[in-house]
């Protein structure tokens, strides 16, 4: 079967997860949405390795899980830290370092 | 010792002053600097004699050498040597500079005395009397110009001798400038000659190379030498660049005797003479030069009928003494326009020294109208400056008859356009005995003025220091001649050279009378073998006729002078009443200051101001800094608010530039 | 089958441990350094950690220089890393800015906030990340490079826990790192997607082969990648997370990220596009000289007029990355040399200029605002200097190491017939005397008055003077800061009037990429 | 022996750098001995110049070979005596600023060594890059002379002044690279030897481009308008010896490199761009002239001049006519020759006036100081190219260059000749003659340290105006070098 509809679907999410991180305000959102463009990554990976024929894309993928939950891992751990400060968890209102 | 040796000992001697008397000014004590320096100019003067009679041995063809130092300039196809030429011209310029001036010298030594600037006085003058001669000596026409613009220089510092007097630094300027125009033509006549003429600066490579590269009265020719006639103009004060010399009797009044009568405002009519194988090459520009010249000696003779000033009144005389010269040089009256030369310088510097007896009588005031009745009290004054106006005049038998008549003669023999100068010659000859004679009747007949009669009681008057120009009062520093009044009667060393000027203006003529002695002629005529006119000299008889008609014209002058000053007073005043306008026209000398001011001075400064503050500050400044400033300033807010601390911002500009990214790539894919 | 297939196809590859050696060093070492922090006690805080730190990449560079070879790459692990003069020579420049940074963090905050052994470990993993993204074979270990950079740093830009900014840094660079590395690995898989190679050299081979170049599946991966890459090297316009981020950093950690990670993107963009993407230069080229005018324009523009020493050299970093970019740009072997000249030039003297910004905004009551350093000419020339002479070099003044380095990069911008891009790297530069100038004036010239065109910003941050330290202390107070500044002032300076030594270094990388004429 | 080019060259910063590490008290000195001695070598090498000889005392090896740049310098008619000027107007500077006591002493001595050492390599290099790391290197000390010790506003002033001349020698730079680039042969090594490039000369296209971006530089350097816009607030806040050898020494460098690298490396475009410098350098003389007879200060009077003057120079310079490229030469050193001593003489008119540097507050001060008067007149004559000076055998030879190739420009600029007059002759009256100002005493110069600085520049000035052939005799050497192959090119 045609692997297009798979990168279509693909794209979508991508779209999905950056719209996700240019709209929503609270950190833990954020983080969602940028695992979500990372797993957009790896489905056109999967897709693509299908295609060829060969394992690279698949590898690559689970490559990329691992990363993706170390990533996660310390975003949360500084919203963590953020929240301790008592700061409000709102992306927007980080932003004392301008100009 | 050769001739050209001679001379180089000629320049060398008032250089040599120069040196002496400025490096020594504090060592050398009292009167000793006008000594040296006086010394100096004699020993020029003899050497100049000495090389004349070293000249006079060879036979008149050859009677030319010239001798060159080292090379002064002398790479990329121009050799400028420091050269000297030696002819009987140059000598001839020699022998009156140097001697007038050595007279002029022994004057200043006592009207100077009590003047704190005493030996800075001294070492000017030998520094003029070196540049001049050096004018005259030149070998070429860079040297030439070197010494044209050393006297200018000299002329400068002379006039704003006195320099705490806004109106002596004022009149100094002024006339540097106009100077410095003179210079700047000649340069640019240099050039075409040196271009034109077979890259030569000498003077016999250029005439030589005139001949045979120029057509006659060939256009770039005219442009040279009307050039050539800027550049003399400027330095004898002819039309239209004149304004300075009225204004140069700022200085000491024998630095007027000397400079702006007798010497330096005559290498005008030098020059011309020097390059007059180029004027009658290019008939056009002599007649140019001829006709303003005649325009210059009547519109200068008007303005002497009118001011009051004594110094300026003998000032536009000596304009217009000029312009006869300039008429008989430019016209190929060579021996009478040089003879007018010397003749003028004796009367003029004689007249000057009167008149700076006088001034010195009246405490430094010089309007005329202030003075009269010295006949009694300055007996010796008014004798000798009787004898300068008569030979201003032109009455028989003085140097000036001789001189002035020869130039009208000259014209009127070869007819035509110079006949119409010689009439306005004639003319002007009327108006120049008037005034002349105005001032000996102003200055000595009539009441006894208050000086006077203290002068007649043996006492001094001393009067406050005052500014003639602007009569304001002044600090003793200025400087001044009359500190205790030097007037010719109690000073030897004036009375000797008033007197010896005197003699010279009464019998100057004699080199030259018609039918009876050719002395001048035969001496200058080596210099001008090569002339067209060098033949067309009137007959003796001619000449008498002309000299008669310039006698009874110089008696009409005189006449009428005695008739509104001395018989009935007051004549001038009804006249003066009767046609106000031509008053009013020839005091403010017919309004050149007035127009230059609206024309040059003040059209200049407002450019300065415009430059300064619309270019300099709004476009300089302005456009080119402050746009270049406000544009990256521009940049720089911008930059800054795209950094505006919010992340989804970032992640927006990020996907912008993806975006772009993108659309390009695809764009490459689609084509 | 398909699993059949697969197995058939995963088989252990061949490893050169001779080769993997430095990498070894490091990541042992970082394993090492966390162990070690578990002691307790002042002394291996203090001294065993940081010792141990220093000796791991004493070690790396030792073994370094041991592997150290020219000519094409060797292969480390079969497929996945080589080595190569480029990826030994830059990683070079990592552990020298590791150590560097050391020095500037033994003092710092950050250390006792965060644990000696954390942030070191940590800043250690980070060099490994970079020494992998240097000598990546292959877009997945290209990818896990630039995570292995990314994420420590992420942590060590918030370790200072305590203060708010940092952890705002820290979150913003999570953030949009993480948005870069998900464009990044999209715009990967759509070229493993054309080209169905995971390999450099195979994609350069398919792109050769069979997929046309003007494939729109493979280009809008390229420009995916590019925008994934260009983020890291902060280049315009994914450049705007560097200034907060610098600022909000513990200055320590700025520095390490101005040269290392720097370095590192354009170790990995040079390797992409010199070495994958060749053969489509005439593609991507106008694209990435594009982005250079951008970032030199934009780069420059926002340096003007920042009060904050950290932000400005923030600034300045995009500035000259605009600058390095143009070197990529020509794709010749110049233009690769110049660019890795360049990196290690700029190495020298941002390391000096931070070494003074971290020395003053220790003592100074005005943090790392540029007021800090007035005076600093009579106070402690032993500052000023190096300060003085970072800033000339960074201006690209002659007798300094950066006007050397832009005369080489224009000379190979003009060479690849790119002549106008170098004409905008002089435009920059004469963009950037405004602020770099403004430095030494306040050092030297104690101004009347500082002018800051644009709009005025707060007060600089301010930072506890460390315990018992006047704010007139000289300079020898931290004596190792001190050392760090003047051996890299001394460097830009000596590499300035003889700089043949950085130009072996540098054509030994030149001659790496068989790619390139 | 022979003379060694890089004894002369590193000479002041060796002794600038050993004024660091001495007592503040020697440092002064110490420059002074250092340029003192640099003089002396010189001189050496003047008396063992052979004229005519073409490029002299010649040193030639690698720097980078990677880059081709060669440290290769030379002497000849062309920088023989501007190298000269250099050592010789830098002595009087370093006196000036000896007898001062500023802060930090030792700072000043080490700058302005390094700043004579980075002229004199601009002068002697024979290496286009090698020529453009010293013109750069320049403003590197100037910069802090200016900012460190100079007036009220002085940061502004210096900033301005480098990031213009910087922004003219950047875009040189990029001409550089890019001629030195483009003249290498594919394949063959770049090298950036003025000989070989002159030898291969670009198309003409490039050649184009290339002359603007230098022009730039050496317009701005100059300066000419309109790129003058640095230089009232430089000549304003600079100290006295620092803008002394700025404007009478660093100024040349600008329209040097026209002779020296545009004219013979880049001949169709210098030919091509003639009219345009021509008039950019008419309008730089009469806006200068102009400007600078309505200043008051009397150092703008003087910066306004210069502009004029070097109208003058880049109007001999693009005569492309062997008598304007002399004329410029000598009228590069005699600019420098008079300039020193006018700023010593502002210097001295300060103090006489209360340290008022305004015309409005001075005049009359001749009364009491002959000396003074006479030195300045001498000076101011000289700067308005009397005939009988050096200066005007200079303009002379600019002149009939320019009257030969293009007479209209030549025409206007003699107007300038006028105007010189009418600024110095203003500038000279206000100063010592007219009443005197309410705030000025007046008296004569100090033997030792005021006469005995000036005298010996001003009987230079008087030497040469007696004999200036002595320079012409030497500086004709370079004039086969370039002029000639322009006026083959012309025909």
């Amino acid at each position: 079967m045609n692997v297009t509809w798979y990168v279509v679907l693909s794209a979508f999410l991508f779209a999905i997860g950056a719209a996700g991180v240019l709209t929503r305000r609270n950190p833990l959102v954020v983080l969602l949405c940028l695992e979500l463009m990372l797993n957009a990554g790896n489905l056109a990976l999967i897709a693509f390795a299908r295609m060829w024929g060969n394992g690279d894309g698949q590898i690559f993928a689970l490559v990329v899980m691992v990363v993706a939950a170390c990533e996660v891992v310390v975003g949360l751990g500084i919203i963590v830290g953020i929240f301790r400060r008592r700061i409000p968890e709102d992306v927007d209102a980080l932003s004392e370092l301008r100009g | 010792m050769s001739a050209t040796a001679w001379a180089w000992l000629v320049v060398a001697f008032p250089l040599a002053g120069t040196i002496v008397i400025s490096l020594g000014w504090r060592a050398i004590p009292g009167r000793l600097p006008g000594w040296i320096a006086s010394a100096m100019i004699l020993g020029s003067f003899v050497c100049s004699v000495l090389a004349t009679v070293k000249l006079q041995d060879v036979a008149p063809g050859a009677r030319h050498a010239s001798s060159t130092l080292f090379d002064y300039a002398h790479s990329a196809g121009l050799n400028i040597g420091l050269s000297i030429y030696v002819d009987p011209l140059s000598l001839f310029m020699a022998m009156v500079v140097s001697g007038v001036s050595f007279l002029i010298h022994v004057y200043s030594v006592s009207y100077m005395t009590s003047d704190r600037g005493f030996n800075r006085y001294f070492a000017y003058l030998n520094y003029f009397v070196f540049t001049m001669l050096l004018l005259v000596l030149a070998g070429n026409i860079i040297i030439l110009i070197v010494g044209w613009a050393g006297v200018g220089t000299a002329s400068y510092i002379l006039i704003s001798f006195w320099y705490r007097r806004t109106t002596a630094t004022a009149a100094g300027i002024k006339a540097f400038v106009m100077n410095v125009i003179g210079d700047a033509a000649l340069v640019i006549a240099a050039f075409l000659l040196w271009k034109n003429a077979g890259h030569h600066v000498s003077y016999a490579g250029i005439f030589a190379g005139s001949k045979t590269h120029f057509s006659h009265n060939q256009g770039t020719l005219i442009a040279a030498c009307l050039l050539l006639t800027v550049g003399a103009f400027a330095k004898s004060a002819q039309l239209p660049l004149h304004t300075w010399l009225p204004d140069a009797m700022e200085g000491p009044t024998p630095v007027s005797a000397l400079i702006h009568a007798a010497t330096m405002v005559t290498a005008g009519v030098y020059l011309i003479a020097r390059f007059h194988p180029l004027y009658e090459q290019a008939p056009t520009a002599a007649n140019i030069t001829a006709g303003i010249a005649a325009a210059t000696l009547f519109f200068a003779a008007t303005c002497a009928l009118a001011v009051t000033d004594l110094k300026r009144i003998i000032a536009y005389s000596t304009i217009s003494q000029i312009g006869y010269m300039m008429v008989g040089v430019s016209t190929g009256g060579y021996d009478g326009g040089l003879f007018h030369l010397m003749t003028h310088a004796f009367f003029k510097a004689l007249l000057f020294m009167g008149a700076g007896s006088v001034i010195g009588a009246m405490a430094g005031i010089q309007d005329i109208d202030r003075m009269g009745g010295f006949r009694k009290s300055m007996r010796f004054t008014y004798i000798t400056f009787l004898i300068g106006a008569l030979a201003l005049a032109g009455m028989v038998p003085f140097s000036g008859w001789f001189s002035k008549d020869e130039i009208l003669g000259f014209d009127v023999h070869r007819g035509g356009y110079s006949l119409i100068l010689a009439i306005v010659g004639f003319a002007g000859a009327l108006l120049t005995a008037f005034y002349s004679f105005r001032m000996v009747f102003r200055i000595f007949h009539g009441d006894a003025v208050p000086e006077a009669e203290s002068l007649e009681r043996g006492e001094l008057f001393h009067g406050e220091h005052v500014n003639p120009m602007t009569g304001e009062h002044e600090d003793t520093d200025v400087g001044f001649p009359g500190a205790e009044h030097h007037i010719a009667e109690r000073e030897l060393p004036m009375k000797f050279a008033m007197g010896i000027l005197a003699v010279l203006a009464a019998i100057g003529g004699i080199v030259a009378v018609p039918g009876v002695t050719h002395w001048l002629r035969n001496f200058l005529d080596p210099s001008f073998a090569d002339s067209r006119f060098v033949h067309t000299q009137p007959t003796d008889t001619a000449s008498w006729i002309g000299l008669v008609i310039g006698a009874g014209i110089a008696l009409a002058g005189i006449t009428t002078a005695y008739v509104c000053y001395l018989r009935q007073p007051g004549t001038t005043a009804r006249l003066i009443a009767r046609f106000p306008f031509l008053h009013r026209l020839f005091v403010n000398r017919w309004y050149f200051d007035e127009l230059y001011d609206a024309v040059f001075v003040r059209p200049a400064a407002t450019m300065g101001r415009f430059g300064h503050y619309v270019i300099e500050r709004g476009f300089v400044q302005g456009t080119l800094v402050g746009g270049a400033t406000r544009i990256v300033g521009a940049g720089t807010s911008i930059a800054r608010a795209l950094e505006s601390g919010y992340v989804r911002a970032y992640a927006v500009l990020m996907l912008v530039g993806f975006g772009g990214l993108g659309l390009y790539f695809l764009l490459q894919a689609a084509f | 089958m398909t699993t059949l297939h697969l197995i058939a196809v995963v088989k252990a590859p061949v490893i050169d441990y001779k080769g993997i050696s430095p990498l070894f060093a490091i990541a042992g070492g970082a394993v090492i350094v966390f162990l070690a922090a578990l002691i307790r006690g002042r002394f291996a805080q203090r001294v065993l950690v940081p010792f141990l730190t220093v000796g791991a990449l004493g070690a790396a560079i030792g073994l370094t220089i041991w592997n150290w070879h020219t000519g094409p790459s060797r292969p480390i692990i079969e497929g996945a890393l080589s080595t190569d003069a480029l990826a030994l020579g830059l990683s070079l420049l990592f552990y020298i800015s590791g150590l560097a940074t050391v020095a500037f963090a033994w003092r710092s905050i950050a250390l006792r906030e965060s644990g000696t052994g954390e942030f070191f470990g940590l800043m250690l993993g980070s060099i490994a990340g970079m020494n992998i993204l240097a000598s990546s074979e292959n877009l997945v270990t290209l990818f896990v490079g630039i995570e292995l950079l990314s994420i420590p740093l992420y942590v060590m830009c918030a370790s200072e826990v305590r203060r708010a900014t940092s952890l705002e840094a820290g979150l913003k660079y999570l953030v949009i790192g993480s948005v870069g590395s998900a464009t990044l690995l999209y715009g990967l898989a759509l070229i493993y997607g054309a080209t169905g190679a995971t390999g450099f050299n195979q994609i350069n081979n398919a792109i050769g082969a069979g997929v046309n170049i003007t494939d729109p599946l493979l280009l809008t991966g390229i420009a995916l990648a590019t925008a994934g890459l260009a983020f890291k090297a902060s280049v315009a316009p994914f450049h705007a997370w560097t200034p907060d981020v610098y600022e909000g950093a513990p200055t320590p950690v700025t520095a390490f990220m101005a040269v290392a990670t720097k370095t590192a993107a354009f170790a990995i963009i040079l390797r992409l596009f010199d070495q994958a993407l060749v053969t489509v230069q005439v593609q991507w080229a106008p694209a990435l000289a594009a982005l250079a005018v951008i970032t030199i324009i934009v780069g420059n523009a926002g340096a003007i007029a920042q009060s904050s020493l950290k932000r400005m050299l923030a600034w300045s970093g995009v500035a000259q990355a605009g600058y390095m970019l143009a070197g990529v740009v020509v794709g010749t072997k110049l233009g690769l040399q110049a660019t890795a000249f360049y990196l290690a030039v700029y190495l020298f003297m941002n390391l000096a200029a931070f070494g003074v910004v971290i020395a003053r905004e220790r003592v100074s009551e005005h943090g790392d605002g540029i007021k800090s350093l007035e005076g600093l000419g009579s106070a402690s020339p032993l500052l000023a200097w190096p300060m003085t002479i970072a800033m000339l070099s960074l201006a690209g003044f002659p007798a300094t190491a950066g006007f050397i380095g832009k005369f080489y990069l224009i000379s190979a911008t003009v060479d690849g017939n790119w002549a106008w891009l170098g004409v905008m790297i002089v435009v920059g530069s004469m963009m950037s005397l405004v602020y770099y100038l403004r430095v030494i004036a306040v050092m030297w010239m104690n101004p009347l008055r500082i002018e800051l065109p644009g709009r005025p910003r707060r007060a600089a941050r301010e930072v506890r003077p460390v315990a018992g330290w006047s704010p007139e202390a000289d300079p020898t107070a931290q004596p190792e800061v001190l050392l760090v500044t003047l051996v890299m002032a001394a460097a830009t300076l000596f590499f300035g009037i003889v700089p043949s030594p950085l130009f072996h270094l540098a054509h030994d990388v030149g001659s790496s990429l068989a790619t390139l004429l | 022996m022979t003379i060694y080019l890089s004894i002369i060259l590193f000479l002041p910063a060796a002794a600038g750098l050993l004024a660091m590490f001495l007592p503040r008290r020697m440092a002064g000195w110490t420059l002074v001995g250092g340029s003192l001695l640099a003089l002396a070598y010189s001189i050496v090498m003047l008396a063992r110049f052979k004229a005519g000889g073409g490029m002299q005392f010649i040193t030639n090896d690698n720097w980078i070979s990677e880059l081709g740049i060669r440290y290769s310098l030379g002497v000849d008619g062309l920088n023989l005596f501007l190298i000269l000027l250099t050592t010789l107007l830098w002595v009087p500077a370093s006196i000036a600023s000896a007898l001062r006591d500023w802060d930090r002493p030792r700072l000043f001595a080490f700058f302005l060594g390094l700043g004579e050492t980075a002229v004199l390599g601009a002068f002697i290099a024979q290496d286009l890059a090698l020529f453009v790391v010293f013109f750069d290197l320049m403003l590197v000390p100037f910069y802090f002379l200016v900012g460190m010790w100079g007036g009220e506003d002085r940061v502004y002033a210096t900033t301005k002044l480098v990031i213009y001349t910087l922004v003219g020698s950047l875009l040189m730079l990029a001409g550089a690279v890019a001629l030195g680039v483009m003249a290498t042969p594919d394949g063959g090594h770049i090298s950036f030897s003025l000989t070989t490039l002159a030898q291969h000369p670009l198309s003409g296209g490039s050649q184009y481009w290339i002359f603007l971006l230098f022009s730039a530089a050496f317009l701005v350097k100059a300066p000419a308008f309109p790129l003058h816009g640095w230089m009232p607030d430089a000549y304003r806040e600079a100290p006295l010896p620092v803008i002394l050898v700025f404007s009478a020494v660093v100024s040349k460098v600008g329209v040097y490199g026209f002779l020296r690298i545009v004219l013979p490396v880049l001949p169709q475009a210098s030919v091509h761009f003639q009219e345009l410098m021509l008039a950019i350098a008419v309008v730089s003389i009469l806006y200068g002239s102009v400007l600078a007879f309505s200043q008051d200060e009397p150092r703008l009077v003087l910066g306004y001049s210069s502009i004029a003057q070097l109208g003058f120079i880049l109007l001999g310079i693009f005569s492309l006519d062997p008598k304007g490229g002399q004329g410029a030469v000598m009228q590069m050193l005699n600019h420098g020759l008079v300039t020193a001593p006018l700023f010593l003489i502002i210097g001295y008119l300060a103090i006489r006036a209360e340290g008022r540097e305004s015309l409005d507050w001075m005049g009359g001060m001749a009364l009491r100081a002959p000396v003074l008067a006479g030195v300045f007149l001498i000076v101011a004559l000289a700067t308005l190219a009397m005939p009988g000076s050096a200066n005007f055998i200079g303009e002379l030879y600019i002149l009939f260059g320019t009257f030969q190739s293009k007479i209209v420009y030549g025409l206007v600029a003699s107007t300038g000749v006028v105007l010189a007059s009418v600024y110095m002759i203003r500038f000279f009256q206000r100063a010592m003659h007219n009443p005197v100002g309410p705030h000025v005493e007046s008296r004569d110069l100090a033997l030792g340290p005021e006469l005995g600085v000036i005298a010996p520049l001003v009987l230079i000035i008087l030497a040469l105006g007696v004999y200036p052939n002595f320079l012409l005799h030497r500086i004709n050497a370079f004039a086969p070098t370039t002029n000639q192959a322009l006026v083959a090119l012309k025909r």
